[in-house]
């Protein structure tokens, strides 16, 4: 009884939906998800149904099976490869109220194993040997190296993030090594995905920051068209943040909080990102226009 | 109750020794405190009772961020021990308690408890105001030298220039092998996945 | 009877922490056999204080000095470490022993 | 009395509640990768964690330690009267040179 | 009577919940996390991640217990109420970096130390104003604090408080510009790794401490069940409603800064504002 009005309610509740973002449909995803019977899941865990949309280049395939097997189940992979978003919204909501049916929803793409065989090894069976040796639970323990600030030299956490991560640009790999919160040191995998010149209207351009603020219910409206009903925005970025040609992170945002194009050189990457904190990184990632973010990243990469 | 309470305590602390995550010792601390502080509750020590709960819940949340921040392997990934002097210790500690012990058990407790009704909150306010400024004073200038001397021992610039000139790496003969696995020896660096090129 | 129950927690927990204090190897841990040992001390005065002197606002005092006492050297304690670690990168209290060299 | 039972009481039910609604976890080895945005991490997340704000949580310790005198201060501020408000200004114009001092040295931001 | 008041504070967090639930428009969100799996990650701290939930929805229910619904009738009728609630924040930070500790993934992990830094420090101002409040009242009791409004409400006698704790009810439901535990640059940081019933329970906790720490604040500002004409608990729930309404408007429309901009702003633009309440404070009580 209490488990079919859940489901009832589950097939009624906007459709979190994760999207997995391929060249040259930012924008697309980026107006399609602003629907009201759409939810943007910020995290695969949140969602059901994994959007595709575009080509994703074969490259990023593994990436996507991993994206792919985060999602609790039951889950559904949609491809979007048409610009009908009349039709995707549609088929979404088709597929959402199929899963609260009963659909058994997909299977792992991946292998069942771990990174590292550990099961059986060392001293207590957990992988790992000694204090901190070996590969307890199938990874190895972070280890102490330079750091950046203010020269404490505690554990170093290297890791890839993307090409799907839902604060950086769609297709943009960067592998970061990080002590604290801190990025110590950032290098650029793959490039963001080619996107056309759309993906760099003002209000994209500020919906993308605002979110970063915590601002999604305003981000919804810019990229609508409807006036900011928010305070303090602009204020609320840093000063000096990815300082380029004049302009810094809080200009560029007002700029295309007044609806105005921004165009900067694109940076060096490798050297604006070391040394900030993870969420200024984040914002200073935003900050620059799809355009300049791709030119800049394929400088970095092919250096 | 009180002797629930009092059993949870001194559980709780014993674990604080037994856990390998050091967040879990650390807020198995926190939950020794708790049960104190409810203990203070029911002695009719409203006041002292709370606020050692709050008081403790704060440090040992600070405790735990520093536990981590110094401890290898915090997380007690690798199941670890990590003592010295052991038998000397549990020696030391099981005399402190039987000596204690037979002290309380031994000598006569006076009882005079605090009277029904009182308010004991206005009580330890009047005390701390008292007749002279003595009480506020003091802990408002130990605290000060507290603060003063956290600042300087913790942060980089100390009076000196960068407190970090002229250090070096500690010898590592004391903790068997602490330092584990160097950075740059393999395990786990393999899994690039490298797109779009 | 109540005294003689808290006052014996106080004591197990005032040995475990003596226990702790001599035992652990890491500067940070012995920090957590100091605390639990005031947190005995903090016990045994709330317990007196209840039951032997008659709500004299001095035992009232007395803990909040315990409590004082602790966070004092839990400041301390880990503001130096923090600096014996910038210095030595080693957070083991036979490494610091070694820095009088 | 009644606070610590009602407290405990609270505790256990939502610990009961908790146990009840949230089913076991299960994972297969690829659900159970940390998320990354399909990026893969090179070890565990557990570490020795650099908080960049540590000499403000070691102020923050020692100036909280404030807040044991000042309840029982508020309790008997009306009777004391202007002698309670001097001694509290003074308090804590005493503690606030610390913070001043901890602003100074810059511990309020990331180090 | 002690049965009515459990019930009591059972139906204010249920009805609360759910009505917080409605203005964040989560209700249906939530009820579908129900019909999901749960995941779990690589070796994680399992007792602690299932014990984090429940212990912040108790520490809400721990809040709401000292709060009278009726002038002199409280669940916890305790003299050093607002310490007790002083607790519960305190405890709160603990309990949400627990959460972001026990998944073993770096964006929960960010999360948490992130809380922890502006979590602590938030408690201050959080304590000056209640300690404000607490002084006309010449007692730390909840009781006391509502029987001394009834000629005047602190919100007008002591006008830095209320602001200034709305603030710390942001920080303690995470929401909006004090959200650092779960913020998006981090994935929902704590919660980023959560799946199913574990993310619904998480969520219901931060809309039941949202009932809360409202609660709290119409008691110590708006003058808690006092009211002409209605019944003392329908003020009571008239008054935390409209907090409510205010938290999640202002937690929607007021931008989140960078943590370590905002942890300078907390010891140097709040804490002193708070300063200079308990002095307002202090000299009208004379």
């Amino acid at each position: 009884m209490a488990m079919t009005h859940l489901v009832r309610w589950a097939a009624r509740a906007p459709a979190p939906v994760y999207a997995a973002i391929g060249p040259g449909r930012q924008a697309e995803v980026e107006r399609l998800l602003t629907r009201p019977g759409l939810n943007r899941a910020k995290t695969p865990r949140d969602a059901a149904i994994l959007l595709v949309a575009g080509d994703l280049p074969s490259s990023s395939l593994d990436a996507l099976n991993r994206l792919h097997d985060q999602l609790p189940r039951p889950r559904t992979t949609l491809r979007w490869l048409d610009g009908d978003q009349e039709a995707i919204a549609h088929r979404i909501t088709t597929a959402l109220r199929a899963l609260c049916d009963g659909a058994a929803g997909e299977d792992d793409r991946l292998p069942d194993t771990p990174a590292n065989e550990w099961k059986g090894i060392g001293p207590h069976g957990q992988g790992g040997k000694g204090m901190m040796g070996g590969t307890p639970y199938g990874r190895p323990m972070a280890m102490t190296g330079k750091d950046v600030r203010d020269g404490l030299q505690l554990d170093r956490y290297t890791t890839r993030v993307g090409p799907f991560a839902p604060m950086l640009p769609p297709g943009l790999v960067l592998e970061v090594t990080l002590q604290g919160d801190v990025i110590c040191e950032a290098s650029v995998q793959a490039a963001p995905f080619a996107q056309p010149a759309e993906a760099d209207a003002p209000a994209l351009c500020a919906a993308r920051m605002l979110r970063l603020l915590g601002l999604d219910a305003a981000a919804d409206r810019v990229i609508r068209g409807r006036p900011l009903r928010a305070a303090w925005v602009t204020g609320a970025v840093p000063r000096g943040l990815a300082r380029i040609n004049d302009t810094d992170a809080r200009d560029r945002l007002s700029a295309w909080l007044r609806s105005r194009t921004v165009t900067v050189a694109p940076p060096d990457l490798a050297a604006l990102l070391p040394g900030s904190e993870w969420s200024e990184a984040m914002l200073i990632l935003a900050s620059l226009p799809p355009s300049a973010l791709i030119r800049a990243a394929r400088a970095t990469e092919a250096a | 109750m009180i002797a629930l309470l009092a059993l949870f305590a001194v559980w709780t602390g014993w674990r604080v020794f037994r856990v390998d995550s050091m967040v879990r010792a650390s807020f198995a601390l926190m939950l020794s405190f708790v049960s104190v502080g409810a203990i203070g509750v029911l002695l009719s020590a409203p006041y002292i009772g709370v606020a050692t709960v709050f008081m403790m819940a704060v440090e040992m949340m600070v405790m735990a961020i520093f536990m981590v921040m110094f401890m290898m392997n915090p997380a007690g990934l690798n199941p670890m021990v990590m003592v010295h002097q052991h038998r000397l210790s549990i020696a030391a500690g099981v005399l402190a308690f039987v000596g204690l012990s037979a002290a309380i058990l031994l000598s006569p407790l006076p009882s005079d408890p605090v009277p029904e009704g009182s308010d004991v909150v206005a009580q330890l306010g009047h005390e701390l105001l008292g007749p002279s400024m003595l009480v506020f004073e003091t802990a408002g200038v130990t605290l000060l030298a507290t603060m003063v001397g956290a600042v300087i021992l913790s942060s980089r610039q100390g009076w000196f220039g960068a407190a970090d000139h002229g250090s070096r790496p500690p010898d590592l003969t004391a903790g068997g092998d602490p330092a584990g696995r160097q950075p740059g020896d393999g395990g786990g660096h393999g899994h690039h996945h490298h797109g779009g090129h | 009877m109540t005294l003689t129950i808290v006052l014996l927690a106080a004591a197990a927990l005032i040995g475990i922490g003596l226990y702790g204090a001599l035992s652990q190897q890491s500067f940070v841990m012995l920090m957590m056999g100091l605390e639990l040992m005031l947190n005995g001390a903090l016990l045994a005065v709330v317990g007196f204080w209840s039951q032997s002197l008659g709500g004299m606002p001095e035992g009232q005092l007395m803990a909040i000095i315990v409590m004082a006492v602790m966070a004092v050297e839990m400041a301390i304690g880990f503001a130096l470490i923090v600096a014996v670690y910038r210095k030595r990168q080693a957070d083991m209290t036979e490494s610091i022993g070694t820095l009088k060299q | 009395m009644q606070a610590v039972i009602v407290i405990l009481g609270w505790t256990a039910f939502a610990v009961v509640l908790a146990r009840a609604l949230q089913p076991a976890a299960n994972s297969t080895a690829p659900q159970a990768a940390p998320f990354l945005g399909g990026g893969t991490p090179d070890m565990h997340a557990w570490q020795r964690f650099h908080f960049r704000p540590y000499s403000m949580s070691l102020l923050f310790i020692a100036f909280e330690m404030e807040m044991m005198f000042m309840y029982p201060w508020a309790v008997v501020f009306v009777s004391e009267g202007i002698k309670a408000l001097a001694e509290m200004g003074m308090f804590l114009a005493i503690l606030s040179v610390g913070i001043l001092y901890g602003w100074r040295e810059g511990i309020f931001r990331w180090q | 009577m002690t049965a009515l008041l459990v019930l009591a504070v059972l139906a204010t967090l249920l009805g609360g919940t759910v009505l917080a639930a409605l203005m964040d428009r989560a209700a249906l969100p939530l009820a579908a996390l129900l019909t999901r799996q749960r995941v779990e990650t690589e070796a994680p701290d399992r007792m602690n991640r299932d014990l984090s939930s429940a212990w912040y929805l108790a520490l809400a229910a721990i809040g709401l217990s000292v709060v009278p619904f009726a002038p002199g009738l409280a669940l916890i009728d305790s003299p050093v109420g607002i310490v007790i609630w002083g607790s519960c924040e305190a405890l709160v930070v603990v309990t949400v970096f627990l959460h972001g500790w026990s998944p073993n993934a770096p964006f929960p992990l960010i999360g948490a130390y992130r809380y922890a830094a502006i979590g602590l420090p938030i408690m201050l101002p959080s304590m000056f104003v209640l300690i404000a409040a607490a002084l006309p009242a010449e007692s730390l009791s909840l009781i006391d604090i509502v029987e001394s409004q009834r000629e005047i409400w602190n919100v007008l006698r002591q006008p830095l408080g209320l602001p200034l704790f709305l603030v710390v009810a942001l920080a303690m439901t995470l929401r909006g510009p004090m959200d650092y535990a779960d913020a998006a640059d981090i994935a929902t940081g704590t919660s980023a790794e959560e799946s199913g019933a574990a993310r619904a329970l998480w969520q219901v906790a931060r809309l039941a401490m949202l009932v809360s720490i409202s609660a709290i604040a119409a008691t110590v500002f708006l003058g808690g069940p006092l009211g002409p004409v209605l019944p003392g608990p329908v003020w009571l729930w008239l008054k935390t409603a409209a907090l409510m309404a205010l938290t999640v408007w202002i937690g929607n429309r007021v931008a989140r800064t960078t943590p370590d901009r905002m942890l300078t702003i907390l010891w140097v633009v709040l804490l002193p504002l708070s300063f200079l309440g308990l002095i307002i404070a202090g000299v009208m009580a004379l």
